[in-house]
């Protein structure tokens, strides 16, 4: 039976979806509206919040739980401390942003190369394949702080000539543990993709060019995989900033939002503002690394007529 | 090419390869382990691990069941959630595209942020903060899947059900729901092993003493790390378990 | 010491067991100060994360010295690593189980049937030594819960009595206003148990060396005499000037407000100073204290912190008796017998 | 009364595309129209406004005499499109008995026992009622477009709208749908719209064939075809495409295509 | 020489599906020979063992006198699939110079405006000049195939195997594109297997026309077509779809077609 191919129905599809500036109106429209509901949300509750039988529902609503929004933004304009030369808070964050966002980067980048290796040798062999997916998938389930000491650690013990392991790759390293598992499986799908029983014509045509295996992969399963490796791409972006924040807490490295997360709980109770800062500035972190994806993203188009989950 | 013999192949690479590769990296680790003499600081040995685990099954166990209740409960509340946000905004678009924004951030943020001020606003003397963030771990994925399945209707369909003058929720009932399903699936697949490793995170922040994440600090602490590790290896077969129960409930709900 | 070879100080990394503040005010005062480098000693001071072990660091060569509690590294000692204790810093425990007058909590035993904070990471073992003293059961008799880096908890309620280092949590808690009364909250709207009054405190703070290298280098060995005493002497300093060693650590990067960081180094002085034997001397009968404690107290799994004596190797005096040698006939006072704490007010924040 | 009645109809995309361009076209009850032309004239265009899966931009569409909106909504035409369009969750069966069970008002027994009956009677018609408890994937392409046929047809409507419904299929199998086609529009008497690209399946089933013209869409021909009713055609089947008339008229027709053609400038392929 | 020989090919699928039992085929150098029957009946299979895209279970295959993996390796085919098969992130001159820019040893300046010059040709030939830079969605469907027999045609090959190429095509542009396979032919005097299911198109266009039946796949018949060589019919057009010999072949092909069926008990759809 004769289907659309997947290449003209994308193009019918995004003719059809709406102009991207109501998107936007609605966007912040929906960002007001949160703002409005927590604010609502604190007036109207008592401040024990909604407790069902044993189990509180519906949070506290007092200013230590749920500071005002307008006091965030105070607090993030006054100064980080008390100290006379204590840069304001939003300074500091976004200077935490920018490190956590850089090392993200470094992790990201190290999480891509290795996912796309193991995608290939997955693609290249199959007992490769079915040996190492499991395992790959199983990666994912064991708890990230349990292995983020053990990184560091290992790390440490590295020193090759004059190339001395920093604290910071060792986050780096964290964060690419999550975000190759992305990577990984996106890539595979994609690399194998023409496999598939409805777009086995152009492998066949490669073979009827008489052509190996990694001239195919180069000119018909890298091209191919695009698509299936971009919202991995995005993913593998998100994973390595929550990777990166985790391992910063955990190692206590300094300069980012981790830490100062970490550092921010002594003074959650009498400044409850104040750790709200860093939490906005991860949310930052999570949308430029995605909106960064996005350039890459820009530089495949002509590989990318559809995405596919 | 596919066929017969290639399938039996596949089933018997399905679960050989991946046992050899498993029996075949943990011999390499334990003789790594043993003959360079390695610290169990920087890793123990699978032996010991073992060992560990079987001292300690009862309160591995226990620990296990108490992280995997709340991964439970975030998982079905975050399903929840999820699928009825994912109705209203398959629905309604400005609903969808207003909580576009809200979405992304909520898949950005970590948890390790988010931990700490949902353990004051609701209560560090109860699981709620724990369920609650794997709920929201578990709510990015399954809406973003459902709506994409929800909003992916082939047009021969959509034009059926019209030339049927089908209502609305006939409509939703015959064709949408049921086309939905695998991507809301897809959705689920992943949220399992999210929900676990979710709720064992946000023990790290406060709530009841109890739980795997809880656990391997205080064995980390004490520098018992061949039985850390054993509460890791729980942490592992609760993940697999969600994520094989998943599978399971795919596999018998939409036989394709 | 040995002769400091000039232009050639030996590196020394010393991991702390948390990030930088005035609990570890001395060793940042003896950087600022020069008392490294006068001992030959190119300092380097390592934070910690909420997953760091320092025992753990120092044993895998990534640091010379660590900071850590004694029952934490007992722990560790008995799982194979072989530290040892060259300077007991801490004199005196600053654990304590903080509650608001009304919750009827005075001493260990009206903690049962109550929710008890916790912090857990080996930070623990004092409050369950109390309870198991006071007969409470764990984790029957009593609702253990996980205490966070805050005291949010507590203040909510969801928490009758919280764990709080005199040094800090319990600075937070005076640092808060207090919502019926529109002031900050005061030391007489809380309960304190205090451990050193309940025969369970366990030495605390301490310079951890590692044992192998004691034995087998002798550099390392005198090195640790020359480390010790200038720790020591960063002490002595923070007793005489408690102000500007707040302003150090500050300077360091810690980002605790001024008058909590004020309150920290006054009441870690407080810990120290007087000093019995000396700072730094490791009394038998406390390291014997905090031993027996280990040995036999449980916690909510049923384990116990070793089920065996220590080693021999697991403190020393050697080291400490001589840098104490050396810094008095520097003329430096180690027994602080005239040390006065201060009186430091809170303020909102501990800004 | 007639079947179809489009006056005057135009539809133009928002593109600016004119699909159709004043296009006049009557079906008489129980009459089978054939619409062909090149690919992109605007024939499926057609048969959606037909339908009401679209509205003219001018002009007027009535079915029965009614809207077209109205006729959709009485559920007054059947149609198949020219993908099989299955619903792949559902068995063959169910497939077919869909349409019935949307309107079937109580869905009490009986009503779901006659269901049951239609469908099993309707299989048996396009050769499947061995086939009822597959599901849409485990069969031929060939054999899915006889579903969707089965489907059109479940309602027993007055008006069949048709898609190229054997596109997909080959030679053989082709004819034999046209076949059964035929006889069931002999046994029901249905008015058809037919849309198609093959010349020779036009004239075997039509009394008349619509030749259109590429953007904008016209009507530039219509040819009748005199041979005989469709009981007569059924009954005659394979010497029928030997007839000299039917070669002429397939002749005819590929004329007017070609005409059709040169009229406008550009050929779409 | 003869351009392909098949002798005593036997497919046995993994399932025990019997595609093709002891099929013999000779294609003589230069010769277009069309391959016939109902779906499922091994016409692809068939195709697939010449051009070693898949290897019979028992009985040989030889092209140009090697081993069929040989001609493979030697690029001695060009093949055109149902599917048009283009990549879609390559321009339409992109995807035509493929099969050189795979081969082409040096790629080098030379080689790359060899590469360009023949592309250009190729494109004009398939009547797409203005569409070289275009990319393959922007094509109607119609347009894309015709890419893909450019494509096949690139290396100039001696041997062109072609699988329904023109299945997706509407009547019109199928002629056109029949006309043109006639001409390229007749100058490049390629041995073409032409894999089809429509009847007037295999008689149309070969040689020879042969039959095949269904499971297990064998030869029936196989009808001489003597309508002239290439040029000729290209020359005639439209007029030799209007030949009594055209007619009498049609009606003979499928009787042979029909009888073939009635042979096998079940007919597959
Ligand atoms: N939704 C749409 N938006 C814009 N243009 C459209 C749309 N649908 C169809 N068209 C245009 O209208 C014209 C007629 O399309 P239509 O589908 O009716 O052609 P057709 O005759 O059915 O062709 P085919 O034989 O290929 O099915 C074409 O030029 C097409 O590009
Ligand atoms: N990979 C395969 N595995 C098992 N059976 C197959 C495979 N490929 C083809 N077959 C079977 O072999 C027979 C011949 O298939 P083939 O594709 O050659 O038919 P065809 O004549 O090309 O049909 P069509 O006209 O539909 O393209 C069919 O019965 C088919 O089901
Ligand atoms: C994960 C984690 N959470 C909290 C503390 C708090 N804490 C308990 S004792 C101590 C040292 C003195 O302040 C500190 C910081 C910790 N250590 N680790
Ligand atoms: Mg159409
Ligand atoms: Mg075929």
């Amino acid at each position: 039976m004769s289907r659309p191919s997947r290449w003209s129905s994308a193009r019918r599809w995004s003719s059809l979806s709406r102009p991207r500036r109501s998107g936007l109106l609605a966007g912040t429209a929906g960002v007001l509206a949160l703002a409005a509901a927590w604010e609502a949300y604190k007036a109207l509750l008592p401040d024990d919040g909604w407790v069902l039988g044993e189990v509180r529902v519906l949070p506290r609503t007092t200013d230590v739980a749920m500071p005002h929004l307008w006091d965030m933004f105070a607090r993030a304009a006054e100064p980080l401390t008390s100290a006379p030369d204590s840069p304001p808070l939003w300074l500091a964050t976004l200077q935490g942003a920018g490190f956590t966002l850089g090392v993200s980067a470094v992790g990201w980048a190290a999480g891509v190369v290795f996912g796309l290796l193991v995608a290939v040798l997955m693609a290249r062999f199959v007992p490769a394949r079915a040996g190492l997916l499991p395992w790959v998938v199983l990666s994912q389930t064991v708890p990230l702080i349990a292995i983020a000491p053990l990184v560091k650690r290992w790390g440490a013990q590295l020193e090759v000539g004059t190339f001395d392991w920093q604290d910071w790759m060792s986050v780096a390293v964290i964060a690419s543990y999550l975000a190759f598992f992305p990577v990984s499986v996106g890539a595979l799908r994609g690399f194998t993709s023409p496999d598939a029983a409805a777009d086995g014509v152009r492998l066949d045509l490669f073979r009827a060019y008489g052509v190996g295996w990694w001239t195919t992969f180069w000119r018909l399963r890298a091209p191919s995989s695009v698509p299936y490796l971009l919202p991995a791409l995005r993913l593998a972006a998100a994973n390595a900033v929550v990777g990166t924040v985790v391992a910063e807490v955990s190692t206590g490295l300094r300069g980012g939002l981790g830490r100062m997360i970490v550092e921010f709980g002594a003074s959650a109770s009498a400044d409850p503002a104040k750790q709200w800062s860093p939490i906005g500035g991860a949310v930052l972190v999570g949308l430029a690394a995605t909106g960064l994806v996005a350039l890459v993203a820009l530089g495949l188009r002509r590989y990318r007529v559809e995405e596919t989950a | 090419m596919t066929g017969v013999r290639a399938r039996v192949r596949g089933d018997w690479l399905g679960l050989g390869a991946p046992v050899v590769v498993g029996v075949a990296a943990v011999a390499l680790w334990q003789a790594v382990v043993t003959g360079f003499g390695i610290e169990p600081f920087v890793v123990p040995a699978p032996s010991d691990i073992a060992a560990e685990l079987g001292a300690n099954l009862g309160v591995v166990t226990d620990a296990a069941l108490a992280t995997a209740t709340n991964a439970l409960l975030g998982l079905v509340l975050g399903t929840l959630l999820a699928l009825a946000g994912a109705g209203i905004s398959a629905a309604w678009r400005p609903v969808a595209d207003a909580a576009t924004p809200l979405v992304t951030a909520t898949a950005v943020v970590p948890i390790v942020c988010l931990a700490p001020v949902f353990y004051t606003m609701f209560g560090t003397d109860a699981q709620t903060t724990r369920v609650v963030v794997a709920a929201i771990a578990v709510f990015v994925p399954v809406y973003l899947n459902t709506l994409r399945g929800l909003r992916t209707v082939e047009p021969v369909h959509r034009d059926l059900m019209r030339s049927y003058a089908a209502t609305p929720w006939e409509a939703t009932r015959h064709v949408t729901l049921p086309g939905a399903l695998p991507f809301f699936y897809t959705g689920l697949r992943v949220a399992s092993s999210l929900a676990v490793i979710s709720a064992l995170v946000a023990e790290y922040f406060g709530g009841p003493v109890d739980g795997l994440g809880k656990a391997i600090t205080s064995a980390v602490s004490s520098s018992r790390y061949a039985l850390a590790w054993a509460y890791v290896l729980g942490a592992v077969a609760t993940g697999l378990v969600f994520y094989a129960v998943t599978a399971v409930i795919e596999r018998n709900n939409h036989a394709r | 010491a040995g002769e400091p070879e000039p232009g050639a100080a030996t590196p020394v990394v010393l991991q702390l067991q948390w990030v930088a503040q005035a609990q570890f005010a001395g060793y940042y005062a003896a950087v600022d100060q020069g008392y490294y480098a006068d001992e030959g000693l190119d300092v380097t001071i390592q934070e910690a994360g909420t997953d760091t072990v320092p025992i753990d660091v120092l044993a895998a060569g990534d640091a010379d010295y660590a900071i850590s509690w004694v029952p934490k590294v007992l722990g560790s000692i008995e799982q194979g690593t072989a530290v040892t204790n060259v300077a007991q810093v801490f004199e005196r425990s600053g654990t304590l189980q903080v509650a608001f007058k009304d919750a009827g909590i005075t001493e260990p035993a009206d903690l049962a049937g109550k929710k008890v904070g916790s912090w857990g990471y080996g930070n623990e073992w004092e409050l369950f030594a109390g309870m198991q003293d006071a007969g409470i059961q764990t984790p029957d008799d009593i609702e253990l819960v996980q205490q966070a880096f805050d005291m949010n908890g507590f203040l909510a309620g969801d928490i009758d009595a919280a764990q709080a280092m005199t040094y800090n949590e319990y600075a937070q808690i005076l640092e808060t206003v207090n919502p019926e009364t529109g002031e900050l909250y005061q030391p007489e709207d809380l309960e304190v148990i205090d451990w050193n009054d309940h025969g369970t405190a366990m030495l605390q703070d301490a310079i951890w060396a590692d044992a192998g290298r004691l034995a087998d280098d002798e550099v390392y060995a005198e090195t640790t005499v020359g480390f010790v005493k200038a720790s020591l002497r960063g002490w002595a300093y923070v007793r005489d000037n408690p102000e500007e060693a707040a302003a150090i650590v500050t300077a360091a990067g810690s980002t605790l407000g001024a008058s909590h960081q004020l309150w920290q180094t006054n009441e870690v002085n407080k810990l120290i100073w007087p000093s019995t034997s000396g700072i730094g001397t490791i009394n038998a009968d406390q390291w014997d204290q905090t031993v027996e404690i280990a040995m036999g107290t449980r916690n909510e799994t049923g384990a116990t912190v070793i089920s065996a004596e220590p080693p021999e190797t697991a403190y020393t005096n050697e080291y400490v008796e001589q840098a104490l040698a050396e810094l008095a006939e520097e003329g430096v006072d180690t027994q602080g017998e005239e040390f006065e704490a201060l009186d430091v007010q809170l303020t909102e924040g501990g800004s | 009364m007639t079947a179809v009645v489009v006056s005057g109809a135009r539809r133009v995309f928002d593109g600016g595309t004119v699909a159709l361009a004043d296009v006049d076209l009557t079906v008489g009850e129980g009459e089978l129209v054939s619409l062909i032309g090149p690919s992109g004239c605007g024939k499926s265009t057609l048969l959606r406004l037909i339908a009401d899966l679209d509205a003219p931009t001018s002009g007027s569409v009535s079915v029965f005499g009614k809207t077209a909106e109205r006729a959709r909504k009485d559920q007054d035409y059947g149609i198949a499109f020219q993908q099989a369009g299955l619903l792949p969750w559902r068995s063959v069966r169910a497939n077919v008995e869909l349409p019935m069970q949307l309107r079937g008002a109580r869905g009490d027994r009986a009503d779901r026992a006659q269901r049951v009956a239609r469908a099993t009677e309707l299989l048996a018609l396009v050769g499947l009622a061995d086939f009822a408890d597959h599901r849409p994937h485990q069969l031929s392409g060939g054999m899915q477009q006889r579903v969707a046929i089965a489907r059109a047809l479940a309602r027993s409507p007055r008006l069949l709208l048709m898609d190229e419904p054997f596109g997909a299929l080959d030679e053989m199998t082709r004819e034999r749908l046209q076949d059964e086609l035929l006889r069931v529009r002999a046994t029901t008497g249905a008015a058809v719209v037919f849309v198609t690209h093959s010349i020779a399946e036009a004239v075997y089933l039509s009394d008349r064939v619509v030749v259109m013209s590429p953007r904008p869409g016209r009507v530039v021909a219509t040819l009748d075809v005199p041979l005989g009713g469709p009981a007569d055609r059924a009954a005659r089947g394979i010497q029928l495409r030997e007839d000299p008339v039917y070669f002429e008229r397939v002749s005819a027709v590929r004329e007017a295509l070609h005409s059709g053609e040169a009229a406008s400038d550009r050929v779409p392929s």
